[in-house]
């Protein structure tokens, strides 16, 4: 079997499995639409809809895409910083978590009621999503270097600089990378909150609209989307991520 | 008072007069519907650009209410009802109601048919899910008190999808506004109790209206004349053509907004002839409605100030609603 | 040949926590000098190394580089340590070039000036491999290299053949004899094997067991190139062997 | 300056100087308490609605509590489930990144249409939140164990069992904590989420009621009580961590 | 002493890649029998201890054990790496005892036994220390001794004692002699060094270079206990050097 099958097959297969035993269900137990609405009518319920939806997709790839490339730079300069300076660890570690405890629904209409209905408040509720996790990715990978090779490169008279790019930088990138992926997994879904709580476009003022005109299977039509797009995203990260450090997935390989 | 206003003339190219184009943003208290739909008619018809004002409507919000986007400055219009307008004046926020959207209070608490769920006594114990306004628990306490029920009922703060959770039996009852939720029962095949609100003690009140703030009616009354004569006539409009006001509605709104249009037409029929039914003009508002309830609320002591102590004197009623922004005819 | 001190050390002292280490250590190193110390498994010689290079402090101890006070701190001098800590992301040419890298030599000019000794360290054809595809006794000749391109007038060799078979090693040890009489370099080495230090030393410091005190030192005058059969250097090891193992036979 | 007051003292110092300078922002501005209140409003706030608030926060915890607990257990499960079979890796792993992107607000509703407005739906959704950055902290920690180590082991015949208990849990342990750390950060958010698309009791349900009666002080009331005992749970996790590893900590310490 | 053959290796052939590793090795281990192999670094003798200890396969080849054909498989022989591979969040007593508790011996029985060869191995007063916090030479020890609790008929050890100084390395060297010839087992060895090869082995393979085939094979029958003085094995550690490294001085 050629690899890429081997790879791809299994969840292939499984989500279909899925999904057919849903079909089934739904068809058996004649459980109405309202509650559970079955794949062939959310189908059908995507395609009608698909220019509507793919106008708001836009939009909503737009808002993540800028709000987790600010996370992303912010995310690496903060974690930088918080493994630079003890002090900056122990003063803005603590602030950080709590940033992420703060309930993202209650604050959503404060972001609305100060940068209004376009893409801010959307842009900051992604970063926030997004910054978290990119951040402590990096504080721990920096973390995590190898005692014996920071020895070597202090011994060498490597500057703070050279030792960031050429050793701690290297080291953080697996921890850094999982960090990403996290984020970029919720951040599709940081953006549809963010709309949720009140947008022009985008796919989270449709699921908003759609849920309330008792529309379930568009609902679900866009949650749909807003996964694959999400997956997708994740997909290119993992790619990018295979593309930075073929040692780490070579290594693994070989010596499992 | 118009002052801050860009001199640009208006887009329409109809704009016979060359007045400044003003800019005014409306917060939905709801996905669109028929509630709203004058206001759809006359901004797809281009009366409000006549008018020059270019109306923005706020899309709907799950998360900040028509009333704080006005509180904050983000909207200079929303759709209220009363019972909010009230409440609001008691905790110091002044919102002003400028147009009353229907004449008579259509709402109800809605229960299965089947539940047995006739009146307000037999709800003491149930499941409410509310839409989350803080009036919503006082009123009801008091329909069943009236009724001759003592105890409450379960108070469910259900921000998204209260009328469903009845339908799916996760809620006993719900407040509704019969010319749209209860249509639409029906259309799905439902049979409902509905149990309306005015007969259980509690005054008729304007529900829904439309709603500004003392603060935006100061610096741009003249705006708000304006957009009150294209609202009218938006509303006009639908009262003597249903079927055109509602495709306009369904039109001017993305696909998907509406999955029943019948629903639409429906309760377009039901709601055109109860727009202005009983008052001269559309919108127009009395004091004898401001006064019956928003009193009747402060001797069943359910008031609550800024601190969330009971009102100890009663509001100016006067203060609440202004006519003065309809047409004179 | 001139003697300058190069390197001293005086008085040193160190413990962790309770446990005394160095106690007393003073050592000195000419330039151009080969120094090998000598002691008993865990008796704190790569700590000594590591105080000197920077990377842990005495807490008690005077040091002298050119004859001058001097405070160690890292970068001065170049030191190969026991574990090889290769950097798993870069091949073994990167490995190896790492230092002059560091040292501002751009890139491809460090990689090309560090091929040139893949042969002599027997790494030839293994360039691109990952330091994981390596066997033990390449990945510390490449450790030995990267330390070697550092260009440091002082380096400290902790047991840098200790994974390393007769003839590899021999011609590593000719190699570095070769080089330190060309490039005047001054070398600190660990070493177990007597014979190894003997061939390459101008002086030998065997140090006691933890809390290593330095038992003896021993000059070695015998002129370079040496031969492991030289007369002298069988008896030097003979002596040498005679206080490090008290009986070499089984009873 | 003793330990504990090198680690306390510089988030305490840094969230007072923040309160401090917002305090001050809103007293020159005079800025609308509906749009952002001061410290002092929201403090006199919650020292009046302390009996409500407590008794909703007892809510929250039990239903944080509940669905954390369940996704511990079931994320080191998976985990294990993962490693231990590619052809299970292959198939999930995919599936539960899709999990992760559907848009909590967009389910909420639908879990209360399924399961009504108590407990249930709730823990369910702290459980969404919680069990993928376990899983992926624990599938991840697995992944990371050094290949001479596991050759040792196997070299010892030890069994899948022992290799699992011995190595691969022991190795595991940092990374599994980053993602418990993590999941627990977004725990009580998670509830609060829950509540707020309808509940009976609970914080979520405080702040859309409060929010929705212009109470702006309140809602930062409860965001604050969020807050707090998010990190306090937080800090629970981490001592256990710093408990059942202290080999990690030490291995730091002394290294650096 | 009977002679059964305990391990036995017929033509065994392996690459990595395109790299051949091992060319066509047969070894031979008789039960209780002490086997050393020597050869170059980097020739392929980790590899074969990883093909027998299970842990690699073979591309071709054929294994036998107590005169049965039989396939490696990991548990079966105790294998000590080259890279000690501690567990950094065990103890040194607790790493020692390894072994047994995964033989199901209960932990603190496991610990008690680990901790009366403490002593011998030099690691007294350092059961509670962390692997970070040992010497090279006393990781390797504690490596060693994880091995042999192990309890394995064959033992494979590789380069047990690189990293110990002549006086440590003698100690275990006996001790090591002895344990053997009181438990009978079967020991194959890396070594770099042929006078501990000879000192110990009844048999040594001399590899050559990549890919590694056999050079020579050296019965040594010396009886044991043996001395490096013994006149035999000078003569055999002549021939055995004159082989491995065809000139000792320098040029
Ligand atoms: N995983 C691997 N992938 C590719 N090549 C490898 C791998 N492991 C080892 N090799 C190569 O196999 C050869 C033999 O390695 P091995 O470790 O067996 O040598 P060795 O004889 O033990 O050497 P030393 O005495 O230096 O330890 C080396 O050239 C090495 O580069
Ligand atoms: N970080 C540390 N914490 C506590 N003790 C340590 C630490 N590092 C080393 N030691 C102890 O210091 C002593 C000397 O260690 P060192 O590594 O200097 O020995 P060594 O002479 O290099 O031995 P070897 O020849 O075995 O490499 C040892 O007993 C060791 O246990
Ligand atoms: C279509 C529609 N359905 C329900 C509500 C919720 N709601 C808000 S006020 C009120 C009646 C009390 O005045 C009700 C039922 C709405 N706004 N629009
Ligand atoms: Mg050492
Ligand atoms: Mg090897």
């Amino acid at each position: 079997m050629p690899k890429f099958l081997k790879i791809y097959l299994p969840p292939v297969l499984l989500v279909i499995a899925l999904f057919a035993i849903w079909q089934i269900y739904v068809d058996v137990s004649a459980i109405s639409s309202s509650v559970l609405p079955s794949p062939t009518k959310i189908a059908r319920a995507l395609v009608n809809a698909l220019p509507e939806i793919w106008d708001n997709t836009l939009v909503t790839l737009l808002e993540t895409l800028i709000g987790f490339t600010v996370a992303l730079i912010l995310g690496f300069l903060f974690a930088m910083l918080l493994d630079n300076s003890l002090l900056a660890k122990r003063a803005i570690y603590p602030l950080l978590v709590a940033s992420q405890t703060i309930p993202l629904v209650a604050i959503a209409p404060l972001l609305i009621v100060w940068f209004g209905f376009d893409l801010l408040p959307k842009i900051i509720i992604v970063w926030l999503v997004c910054f978290f996790p990119i951040t402590v990715g990096g504080v721990d990978g920096f973390a995590g270097v190898d005692p014996d090779a920071a020895k070597i490169f202090r011994a060498l008279g490597a500057s703070k600089r050279q030792i960031f790019w050429k050793l701690r930088l290297p080291t953080a990138l697996p921890s850094l990378f999982s960090g990403i992926r996290i984020a970029i997994t919720y951040s599709v879904a940081g953006a549809i909150l963010g709309e949720y709580a009140g947008a022009q476009k985008g796919l989270g003022r449709l699921i908003s609209l759609y849920a309330r005109s008792f529309n379930r299977e568009l609902v679900f039509a866009v949650v749909f989307v807003t996964a694959v797009f999400s997956l997708l995203l994740f997909g290119l990260v993992s790619l990018v991520q295979w593309r930075i450090m073929p040692w780490y997935y070579q290594m693994r390989q070989f010596k499992k | 008072a118009c002052s801050d206003s860009t001199a640009t003339p208006a887009k329409s190219g109809e704009a016979a007069t060359k007045v400044p184009v003003e800019t005014l943003s409306l917060a939905l208290d709801w996905v669109p519907n028929t509630n709203h739909t004058g206001i759809y008619v006359a901004l797809a018809k281009g009366w409000y650009a006549e008018e020059g004002i270019d109306l923005k409507i706020l899309p709907y919000s799950e998360a900040a209410t028509p009333e704080s986007l006005i509180a904050s400055g983000k909207a200079e219009l929303g759709i209220g009802a009363a019972e909010g307008i009230v409440s609001a004046a008691a905790a110091g926020q002044s919102l002003v109601s400028i147009a009353a959207i229907i004449q008579k209070d259509t709402s109800a608490l809605v229960t299965l048919k089947n539940s047995g769920l006739t009146s307000p006594k037999m709800l003491v114990g149930k499941k409410y899910a509310g839409f989350g306004a803080s009036y919503e628990e006082p009123v009801i306490n008091s329909m069943i008190k009236f009724d001759g029920g003592n105890g409450t009922f379960e108070n469910i703060t259900a921000n998204v999808f209260g009328y469903e959770a009845v339908l799916n039996k996760q809620a006993d009852f719900v407040w509704i506004f019969e010319g749209w939720d209860e249509i639409e029962a029906k259309l799905r095949g439902i049979d409902l109790n509905v149990i309306p609100i005015t007969k259980y003690g509690v005054p008729d009140r304007y529900t829904p209206l439309i709603e500004t703030s003392a603060d935006v009616i100061s610096k741009k009354s003249d705006a708000l004349k304006r957009f009150m004569k294209a609202t009218v006539r938006g509303y006009e409009y639908s009262i003597t053509n249903p079927k055109d006001a509602a495709d306009l509605l369904i039109n001017s709104n993305p696909a998907g907004t509406f999955s029943n249009k019948e629903l639409v037409y429906k309760s377009q029929d039901y709601l055109s002839p109860k727009y202005k039914e009983g008052a001269t003009q559309w919108g127009s508002q009395t004091l004898k409605m401001w006064t019956d309830y928003p009193r009747f609320m402060f001797q069943a002591g359910i008031l609550k100030d800024a601190d969330n102590k009971p009102l100890t004197k009663e509001l100016d009623y006067n203060k609440l609603f202004s006519n003065e922004f309809l047409p004179k005819n | 040949m001139e003697t300058i001190s190069k390197i001293q050390i005086n008085s040193l002292n160190k413990s962790y926590g309770t446990l005394p280490i160095l106690d007393n250590i003073s050592i000195v190193a000419n330039r151009g000098e080969f120094v090998s110390l000598v002691g008993p498994s865990g008796c704190g010689k790569s700590t000594l190394f590591n105080i000197l290079a920077g990377l842990e402090t005495a807490d008690s101890g005077e040091f002298r580089y050119d004859n001058q006070p001097f405070q160690p701190q890292p970068g001065k001098i170049a030191y190969m340590l026991q574990r090889d800590a290769l950097l798993p992301w870069r091949s073994a040419l990167d490995n190896a070039a790492l230092g002059l890298e560091l040292a501002g030599t751009p890139r491809k000019i460090a990689r090309e000036h560090a091929h040139t000794y893949f042969e002599i360290f027997g790494l030839k054809g293994f360039e691109k491999s990952f330091p994981w595809q390596m066997s033990g006794g390449m990945r510390q000749r490449l450790a030995l290299l990267r330390t070697f391109l550092t260009e440091r007038e002082v380096m400290l060799l902790d047991e840098p053949f200790g994974a390393l078979d007769a003839l590899t090693r021999a011609g590593l040890q000719e190699w570095l004899a070769e080089m330190q009489a060309k490039l005047r370099r001054t070398i600190l080495f660990i070493t177990h094997d007597i014979e190894e230090a003997l061939l390459l030393s101008e002086r030998i410091y065997i140090f006691s067991h933890r809390p290593a005190a330095i038992r003896e030192v021993q000059e070695v005058l015998i002129p370079k190139p040496r031969s492991v059969s030289d007369s002298g250097l069988v008896e030097l090891k003979a002596r040498l062997l005679s206080i490090l193992k008290p009986e070499a036979e089984y009873a």
